[in-house]
């Protein structure tokens, strides 16, 4: 099988209009910080980056190495991002779903933030090495997916629109797979995924939603969660973790990416969307919204389940 | 480590019948932290407690397990027990052996293990109990009523003849509500206006009554015992302080022919009015939207005619800040609007009875107006349409009432008795005329009651039809009422000179609006929620707001009077100490942890969660945090379920504890 | 001593091994990740790839229990884990920045206090090297003084040969303890010509002017600059094979439970998180600065040892592309 | 009577969180009306469903729990208005998320039992012990919690016997 090219020659003209807008923005005083991406030493590669001065405008890039969700650097790592004035921050329409929560669970500001857009086609999958040309096979798995090409709501969007083949949604494919399975099937799935776990907490220090100033599963007054990395106190973790992202992750992927052990995480957050969308028709991430699905509730929701 | 007092009660033979209770004793008497366990044959008797109250004293025990019956039964005996012997008492747990254990199992090797098991677990959880001081909120003792009807009206003479500060609030430029516009009253048939407008005098006069009329509830702030209530007075145009109440502004006012909505529309009235003659205060108030100097810039002349200046043209909205430490709402009802659908309600209208297009077809309000002395017509039943004195007139019950496909399944429960009072008014008003009546049920309980509906259709000449009225329409000056009389299985058609009707009693515009300022809850027809139906039926479930009357669901006047002097004695109740003590079973934000995502805030159904703003010693924001109020939490518990992080905590059911229980298990 | 073992023979002496009841670890796929973990058979074994976590887990597992307790009554009674029950492990497979990790690890583990967990897990494996054949761009093991041919801490060394077979060297009794119990599968080194090594980052750090630069520069804005993106997980030092920080905890019921050693990381916050509620690292720079600091200045200071070998695991596994490698070779240019 | 009682080789463990107002009242009916069932259940009370933390489930699960139970007041009569509520859409997910990872969903049961229930608690107690007896231990959990990972556990048979024996 060979795999399809993605289209990306737009990203050239994209990082372009971003530099520019950048650089304008940064200049007259409207930002005084920019999140963004810049290239990196490895080849094809990009981190985040966070600029103050207009001359830094042009580092700032778009590839498809551009993998992070920089939501990330607006919530617990604010503290240490210079805060005065409004912060710019360059956002694929992924990522600004993570804005859209966070502004609803009090989190951020609209107005404190500038948002420059990205139509994007698609990122490369952790699996790949960032030199790698971007196809249907080094997609990463959520955009294959993806309902936000280009980003609503932003203060600056360039022109630039993306190509999108329509694809085989890997993770509808993967939790269809698994749901047709018994429960000790599927146990031992997950079994072998959250044994491989070393609790390096990756998965929730680049979470935008995991923004607790300390983590139920850090507190030892009760242990509510075993910390030991073994496999009882990995589950625990990975069962926690996705119920407490349940209605509030919009899908960036980021745990699942940033993962060392290659655990499929955002199975679990797909599977919780998937179920919320069913049960109470909510999803994520659209639009700011005073209360999230497990925040609130219908006197008319479902209750088969309850005797 | 703890020194854990466990002790085993037998309850008789109840519980020892079935549990081997020495062994739990023996058994439990080896867990960490046990310092002493024992068995007796009665823990809640004299002797019992006794013991209890020795043995924390002579082991210097720091907590304290008593296995026995339900701690729904004793847990506050044994508490109160416990603090006694000088320990917190909620250092005292009780273990569920009878009604859990002893009761529901034979086998008593089963029994004694799950009993074991029982106590093990409550030992476990008691290790991990804090002393919890009571809680106390000062109470600041005025009381606020919204709503001057006759609930209002009752609520506040009590609470202020009981020697507190009372704030009346009236949206209307008078007091006295519907009751002010009622002709005569059932079972009794004495006049509506002569019993009200004595309490509306008194209310004028009370010195601990602050009267607020023409004004509205802005914003409600604070808890129980500690409410800051903004009230907006609306601008009157007539300063209060300086107006005599002489009325020649009335007199001389041009304006002449604005439908009076006292009279239901059917008197007149001026731009500068009272609505009524009776109205406390006698203060008038300018209609501004009819009114020729505000329409037009010209005319003034209730201001040149006003001896005392009082009229000010310039007057403004204004907003009053009132502290009060309890609420009694009595907002009452608003009678359904026949004629067309409310917008964004799901009731729909009876637009099939002419109401609004055929002038003779009136509701029991306007027939009230009719019937009333001090009414537009005297007190003489005339027609709308033509003064004529109807000679025929049929009365038609539940019209909106008990009509699901209408949107409205409730009973309006004062209908039957109106209409029945409205037939022998208008068989006492005119001479030879006859009434219908069309019901489905007549629901006449109450003391004198069936007997006032009885002496209706015996005495009266009311004729009763069972049926339900399928069509309606003007022929010529009558209109036909085409009904069935189900009693009979026949069809029955009259040409009456007037209809009247029974139109279904609904809460007043706005009340959820009002709900929401408030925090407190309604149903789907914006009648508001009770606490309890049967058991705390005048209290909200937001502390310290009460209500009274048909703001809860429809009532007739004695049962709003009463309901009335049960908020004011609920008032009372609360305004009894200076301070209100409450059980510290409330939740508490570990302020360090926090980051101000509110989720609490969002499932709290008390409005309980706060939000609070934390500063350095410079005072610069460093974050904005939840904060529980301890005098409104109800102590459920949803926030700390809720909170990701786990930084609200609920007080005698904590993580620990919880945690503590499950791996005793 | 250096023999030549074919790769048949090879397959042959890790499944004699692993019938004889020695613990054979070495790179298999575990759920789709290279790990190095037991084997059932040589079969699982995967050579082409560099394993996701380390070789250190071998001797310094992820999480291991040191004691146990059990409470009755006023009683408790406490049962420590003895290490002469750990078992006999060969190591197979280990690439040179990983086994030249091992040295640098034992001064630390034996230096005042002997952790025997440690110790005796380290007396009774041995290590079985090989040379790397392939890296990518984030291996820089020559820019800090190592090679893909290093034999720093292996008992045994492999190095593949054109047409499969490996040249084997002992740099040790273990390792020559491993040869001679199996000579029927050995034979002479032969004349075949070695797979050409790794050519990774070629330029060498001058890890000495790196250290002064640390020296003088504990505070510094740079950190921020070089940190600020940083954000806190513990991915690089738990792929590190250097990175050795352990945290103790007690994990249990009322009734009974362990105290176990599990592997920690200065990139948490919790890391330096006080009982008094403190931080003195209070920033995601300044634990990210104590990596450096570790890495490249501290130990030095006290064992004469870089406690970093290139292996390049966290430039791959950092969430947020910091690249240890561009970082120092930044500051040796300072 | 009880002698007649069928002998069980498997005894399931079993967890009730339920609430203190409608449940917790229910099974105190159960009691004063002598009502019988079996003695598998263990009661722990909370004020409202409200409070029940998924967590809490999960840790019953980890300490050897064959089933559990949460019970607390029907829609409509919650003491605190509207705990219940938020409690059934927190379950709704929380049930799909285990299912979701392998934990067999007839384990996990939810009732409303009001204070007036008592032979409602009763039915639902005795039902849910029947079915998780049928089902036999709930092995996942326990399993998981012996598991060491490979470098750290002690895993040569003579010295698991050994550790065991600890």
């Amino acid at each position: 099988m060979t795999s399809t090219l993605i289209e990306t020659s737009i990203y050239a003209a994209i990082s372009e209009s971003i530099q520019a807008e950048a650089k304008r923005i940064l200049s007259d005083g409207q930002v005084s910080t920019i999140v963004g991406y810049a290239a990196a030493r490895r080849k094809g590669s990009a981190q985040p980056i966070v600029i103050t001065d207009a001359s830094d405008a042009q580092k700032l890039i778009f590839t498809p190495a551009c993998v992070n969700n920089l939501a990330v650097y607006l919530t617990k790592a604010k503290k240490d991002i210079p805060k005065k004035g409004k912060i710019g921050i360059v956002v694929k329409g992924c990522d600004m779903k993570a804005l859209t929560g966070l502004m609803g669970e009090s989190q951020l500001k609209r107005e404190e933030l500038y948002l420059i857009g990205v139509p994007c086609a698609g990122v490369l999958a952790s699996t790949f090495a960032p030199s790698q040309e971007l196809t249907d096979e080094s997609l990463a798995p959520k955009c294959t997916e993806c309902d936000a090409h280009l980003p609503t709501g932003c203060d600056f969007v360039p022109t630039e629109t993306p190509l999108t083949p329509e694809l085989e949604k890997k993770y509808a494919v993967e939790i269809a797979r698994l749901e047709a399975l018994t429960p000790a099937e599927r146990w031992a799935y997950w079994k072998e995924q959250f044994a491989k776990c070393i609790k390096c907490y990756a998965c929730r220090q680049v979470c935008p939603f995991c923004f607790c100033e300390q983590c139920l599963c850090d507190r030892n007054k009760p242990q509510m969660v075993e910390t030991t990395p073994r496999p009882a106190g990995n589950t625990a973790w990975h069962i926690v973790r996705a119920m407490h992202l349940a209605g509030r992750c919009a899908g960036c992927a980021e745990c699942e990416r940033v993962c060392p052990m290659d655990i499929p995480l955002n199975l679990l957050n797909r599977k919780m969307a998937k179920e919320l969308k069913e049960l109470y028709d909510h999803e994520a991430g659209f639009e700011v919204t005073e209360k999230g699905p497990l925040t609130m509730f219908n006197e008319k929701d479902d209750q088969s389940f309850i005797k | 480590m703890s020194r854990i007092g466990v002790f085993i009660c037998h309850c008789g033979e109840n519980i020892s019948r079935t549990v081997d209770v020495e062994r739990v004793a023996r058994d439990v008497g080896r867990l960490p932290g046990v310092a002493f366990s024992t068995d007796y044959k009665y823990m809640c008797s004299d002797p019992g407690q006794t013991l209890l109250k020795k043995t924390i004293q002579e082991q210097k025990l720091s907590h304290v397990v008593v296995a026995a019956c339900s701690p729904r039964m004793h847990e506050k005996t044994f508490r109160k027990a416990v603090e006694a012997a000088g320990l917190n008492p909620f250092l005292c747990e009780m273990a569920n052996i009878r009604e859990h254990c002893s009761w529901v199992h034979e086998n008593i090797e089963e029994a004694t293990i799950k009993a074991t098991e029982i106590v093990g677990m409550m030992v476990e959880r008691v290790k991990k109990n804090r002393v919890l001081p009571t809680i106390t909120v000062p109470v600041t003792k005025r009381s606020l009523v919204i709503g001057g009807g006759i609930a209002g009206i009752q609520a506040a003479l009590d609470i202020a003849d009981a020697g507190h500060e009372v704030v009346l609030v009236e949206r209307e430029p008078s007091i006295g509500g519907h009751m002010a516009q009622l002709s005569e009253t059932f079972p009794t048939l004495d006049c509506s206006q002569c019993i009200m407008t004595p309490k509306m005098v008194d209310v004028a006069n009370h010195p601990k009554i602050k009267l607020y009329t023409y004004s509205e509830i802005e914003l409600v702030e604070g808890y129980i015992g500690n409410f800051q209530v903004t009230i907006k007075k609306k601008a009157r145009s007539v300063n209060e302080d300086t107006c005599t109440g002489c009325g020649v502004c009335m007199t001389k006012c041009p304006q002449k022919k604005i439908p009076n909505k006292f009279d239901q529309n059917i008197g007149m009235r001026t731009a500068i009015y009272i609505p009524f003659p009776q109205a406390v205060p006698n203060t008038p108030v300018i209609d501004r939207e009819n009114c020729t100097k505000f329409k037009t810039g010209k005319c003034g002349v209730c201001q040149k005619v006003c001896g005392p200046g009082a009229v000010d043209f310039e007057q403004e909205d204004s907003l009053i800040v009132e502290p009060v430490g309890a609420i009694v709402v009595a907002t009452g009802f608003d009678l359904y609007t026949i004629d067309e659908k409310p917008k964004g309600s799901p009731i729909k209208g009876y637009g099939e009875f002419g109401h609004g297009k055929i002038a003779d077809v009136i509701d029991g309000m306007t027939f009230e107006r009719l019937a009333s002395a001090s009414g537009p017509t005297g007190g003489k039943i005339l027609r709308p349409s033509d003064g004529k004195e109807p000679k025929q007139i049929v009365f038609i019950q539940c019209i909106g009432s008990r009509a699901r496909e209408k949107g409205i399944s409730y009973c309006s429960k004062v209908c039957c008795m109106y209409t029945a009072k409205h037939t022998m008014l208008y068989h006492h008003k005119v001479h030879g005329g006859q009434a219908y009546v069309f019901f489905m049920d007549a629901r006449t309980p109450g003391k004198s009651y069936d007997e006032f509906w009885r002496r209706a259709i015996e005495e009266e000449d009311a004729v009763y039809i069972r049926g339900m009225v399928s069509r309606l329409y003007q022929k010529g000056d009558k209109i036909v009422v085409m009904g069935s009389d189900i009693a009979v299985g026949v069809q029955v058609e009259i040409e009456a000179d007037m209809v009247v009707l029974a139109t279904a009693i609904q809460p007043q515009k706005g009340a959820d609006l009002l709900a929401q300022k408030l925090g407190i809850s309604y149903d789907k027809y914006n009648f508001y929620s009770e606490a309890h139906a049967k058991l705390r039926p005048v209290e909200c479930a937001t502390a310290g707001i009460y209500l009274a009357g048909a703001c809860q669901g429809p009532k007739d006047i004695p049962e709003t009077v009463s309901q009335a002097s049960a908020a004011a004695a609920k008032v009372m109740t609360l305004f009894s100490k200076d301070q209100l003590e409450r059980e510290p079973i409330v939740a508490r934000v570990r302020e360090a942890g926090c980051v101000g995502c509110f989720a609490c805030k969002k499932v709290c159904a008390y409005g309980a969660v706060e939000e609070k703003e934390i500063r350095d010693r410079q005072g610069n924001l460093i974050k904005v945090v939840a904060y529980v109020n301890p005098g409104v939490c109800a102590g459920c518990g949803t926030c700390q379920a809720t909170c990701p992080s786990k930084c609200v905590e609920l007080d005698g059911y904590t993580d620990e504890q919880v945690i503590a229980m499950i791996e005793a298990l | 001593m250096q023999k030549y073992i074919s790769r048949q023979n090879f397959t042959k002496l890790l499944d004699q091994l692993i019938a004889t009841g020695t613990r054979v670890v070495a790179p298999r796929m575990n759920a789709g990740t290279p790990l190095y973990e037991p084997l059932a058979s040589s079969a699982e074994m995967v050579m082409d790839q560099l394993p996701r976590r380390s070789a250190k887990e071998a001797y310094f597992p992820v999480c291991e229990d040191i004691m146990t307790y059990e409470k009755e009554g006023q009683k408790v009674s406490i049962t420590d884990i003895d290490p002469a029950r750990f078992p006999e492990t060969v190591l197979v497979g280990v690439r040179p920045c990983d086994a030249c990790a091992i040295p640098v690890l034992d001064a630390v583990f034996s230096w005042d206090y002997k952790d025997e967990f440690f110790l005796e897990r380290r007396r009774k494996t041995t290590i079985v090297g090989l040379a790397c054949t392939t890296s990518d761009d984030a291996c820089f093991c020559t820019a800090v003084g190592l090679s893909p041919a290093d034999t720093k801490g292996s008992d045994l060394f492999l190095t593949p040969l054109e047409g499969g077979g490996y040249v084997c060297e002992t740099f040790s009794d273990k390792g020559e303890a491993l040869i001679n119990d199996h000579t029927s599968l050995f034979n002479e080194p032969n004349n075949a010509t070695p797979l050409p090594l790794a050519q990774p980052y070629t330029e060498k750090f001058d890890l000495k002017k790196v250290k002064v630069w640390l020296d003088e520069h504990f505070e510094d804005s740079s950190w921020d600059e070089i940190a600020l993106r940083c954000v806190g997980c513990g991915a690089c030092a738990f792929v590190c094979p250097a990175c050795h920080c352990f945290d103790i905890v007690d994990e249990g019921t009322e009734k009974a439970g362990k105290r176990r050693k599990n592997w920690d990381a200065c990139g948490f916050w919790k890391f330096t998180h006080h009982a008094s509620g403190h931080n003195p690292r209070d920033q995601q720079p300044k634990r990210y600065r104590n990596r450096i600091m570790h890495k490249f200045k501290y130990y030095d200071d006290k064992f004469g040892q870089t406690l970093c070998t290139g292996c390049g695991r966290c430039i791959r596994v950092c969430p947020v592309g910091i690249d240890i490698a561009q970082i120092v070779e930044e500051i040796s240019k300072k | 009577m009880h002698l007649a009682q069928q002998q069980h080789t498997f005894e399931p463990k079993i967890f009730a969180f339920v609430c203190t107002w409608c449940t917790y009242a229910g099974a105190d009916l159960a009691g004063t009306s002598r009502m019988q069932y079996p003695s598998n259940v263990r009661v722990l009370k909370f004020p409202c469903t409200g409070r029940i933390d998924p967590v809490f489930i999960l840790k019953a699960f980890q300490q050897g729990a064959d089933g559990v139970l949460v019970s607390g007041c029907h829609p409509g009569d919650c003491h605190y208005i509207a705990g219940n509520f938020h409690a059934r859409r927190r379950f709704a997910v929380f049930r799909k998320l285990l299912e979701f990872v392998g934990v067999d969903l007839n384990r996990l049961q939810f009732s409303w039992v009001s204070a007036a229930e008592g032979g409602k608690w009763v039915e639902v107690v005795t039902d849910l012990t029947e079915k998780v007896r049928n089902m036999g231990p709930m092995t996942e959990f326990k399993e998981l919690a012996m598991e060491e990972q490979w470098s750290g556990a002690i895993n040569t048979p003579e010295l698991k016997e050994a550790y065991n024996a600890i």
